[in-house]
């Protein structure tokens, strides 16, 4: 029984993940390797859309950590979108928003990113 | 109630069920529930990985006990001993200066319960308590 | 494994998690694990509705034992006791003639696993054992 | 948190429930009301759209036994539609569909219903 699933899209050359379901130490290496995925084809303007993202704890935290420095590095980001207040609140908690770009929806990280941030 | 698992990361899901069914029965909300879910996963994740190493065969056993206007989540299990409340809070301006990973987890489950606390049992076991205040409504039914 | 829970139909749904779990671990595809699930909830049904008469106090207590080729559910209780091995199969026929509703708990447990098995315990505790042989997989692993 | 959910619609003089989730002895009550609700204003004409009930115990079936009789004797029927294989090998295995009318989908009940079926 799978708890946690991806989505890649790609939209005019930014790279949306889609996550579905609850990201915890068990489903965690699952976005690792969607990450490095994209990281291996050069792909560094990501949106994480987390619409269906029900549950977060801090192994899924941990796999945001583990790329942002090296997309910024190749002028990227990884911007996050679509939080329920619940998965919000965890990031919130731990000062996330501090270091990410957490947008409302996925055309507002789209257009910061067009924008040039 | 109780809970006995192997210690394994596919049951994070059955033991954040378990959670949820006994903190609704006590009279928590759906945002409280979520709370001591997270701070019980975090646990019982930090067991699976650090205690045991990820030996899939050894038992964590959650029990759920209501003491006063308590509500204690007791966990136990076997393997390496830790006390997670020595853990110093991290620094989370230099955690994000150093893009550290990991080392969250003991923060998480401090910041969201009302309590943790560390207790070494014979047989070289080792008990981790959490709680949380039951809500008043409930506390006032009992 | 092992779960104890209170006498609520509340908690049904984990205890089909709980069995999942388990049924999954031991290599059972997923039409298996349905089945096995659906036991035990006809199982742990009877048990609230008629052994304990909807009492929401009580506890139940369900144990996964491996045992040779064997995957077995030991769910205890201390309600009223009760065979179940000794109901009748019913007539279906007559079922719809009539229009009956209910009395079909113990036959679906019957139906869908390998072996059920009732048992009177001292201190008039209850046991039923209920079995599915193992996935051929996994006795190989073992 | 309802591990069971149920819509009621009305088309064309035809009454459906869209069941949701678990239909166990915990949740079978919800479902009972929703027939006796049906009943209680002279709904005869009924299509259950199990599309996405996703588990069915002996409590489920029981609500089914239970109004069956009623409907029928006031010239309605109770048609199941759209069950997922899981769901309907449940049926299957005690011989529901003996007494009931299970279609692959709503349009199918429908056009029982108004062929006079
Ligand atoms: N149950 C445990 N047994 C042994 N060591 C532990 C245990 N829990 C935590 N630790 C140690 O404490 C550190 C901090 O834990 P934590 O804050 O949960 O972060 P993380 O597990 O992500 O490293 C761990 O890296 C580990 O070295
Ligand atoms: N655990 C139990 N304790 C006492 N009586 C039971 C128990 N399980 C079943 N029974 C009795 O056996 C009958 C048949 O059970 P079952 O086939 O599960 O159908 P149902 O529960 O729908 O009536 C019940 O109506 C009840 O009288």
């Amino acid at each position: 029984m799978s708890t946690f699933k991806i989505q890649v899209r790609e939209s005019s050359g930014i790279n949306i993940l889609e996550l579905k379901g609850y990201l915890d130490a068990h489903t965690a290496p699952e976005l690792e390797k969607a990450f490095q995925g994209l990281l291996d084809t050069k792909k560094f303007n990501i949106i994480v859309n987390c619409r269906d993202l029900t549950y977060i704890s801090s192994a899924g935290l941990g796999v945001f950590m583990a790329y942002i420095e090296d997309v910024r590095k190749n002028q990227g980001d990884i911007k996050l979108s679509n939080m329920s207040p619940k998965v919000y609140n965890v990031f919130d908690l731990l000062g996330f928003p501090l270091l990410y770009d957490i947008t409302t929806d996925e055309a507002e990280a789209m257009t910061k990113f067009k924008g040039g941030k | 109630m109780h809970l006995r698992i192997h210690s394994q990361t596919e049951k994070l899901n059955l033991v954040r069920e378990f959670i949820g069914e006994a903190a609704r029965e006590h009279g928590f909300d759906e945002e409280a529930v979520g709370k001591i879910m997270l701070a019980v996963d975090e646990a019982c994740t930090n067991i699976i990985k650090h205690a045991y190493g990820y030996a899939p065969d050894r038992t964590i056993d959650l029990e759920i006990q209501i003491a006063g206007d308590r509500f204690d989540i007791v966990i136990t299990h076997s393997g390496k001993s830790f006390d997670p409340t020595a853990v110093r809070k991290p620094d989370m301006q230099e955690y994000f200066k150093k893009y550290q990973r990991g080392g969250l987890g003991i923060h998480l489950m401090r910041t969201l319960m009302d309590g943790v606390e560390y207790e070494a049992l014979p047989d070289s076991r080792n008990l981790v308590r959490m709680y949380k205040y039951l809500p008043h409504e409930d506390r006032k039914q009992r």
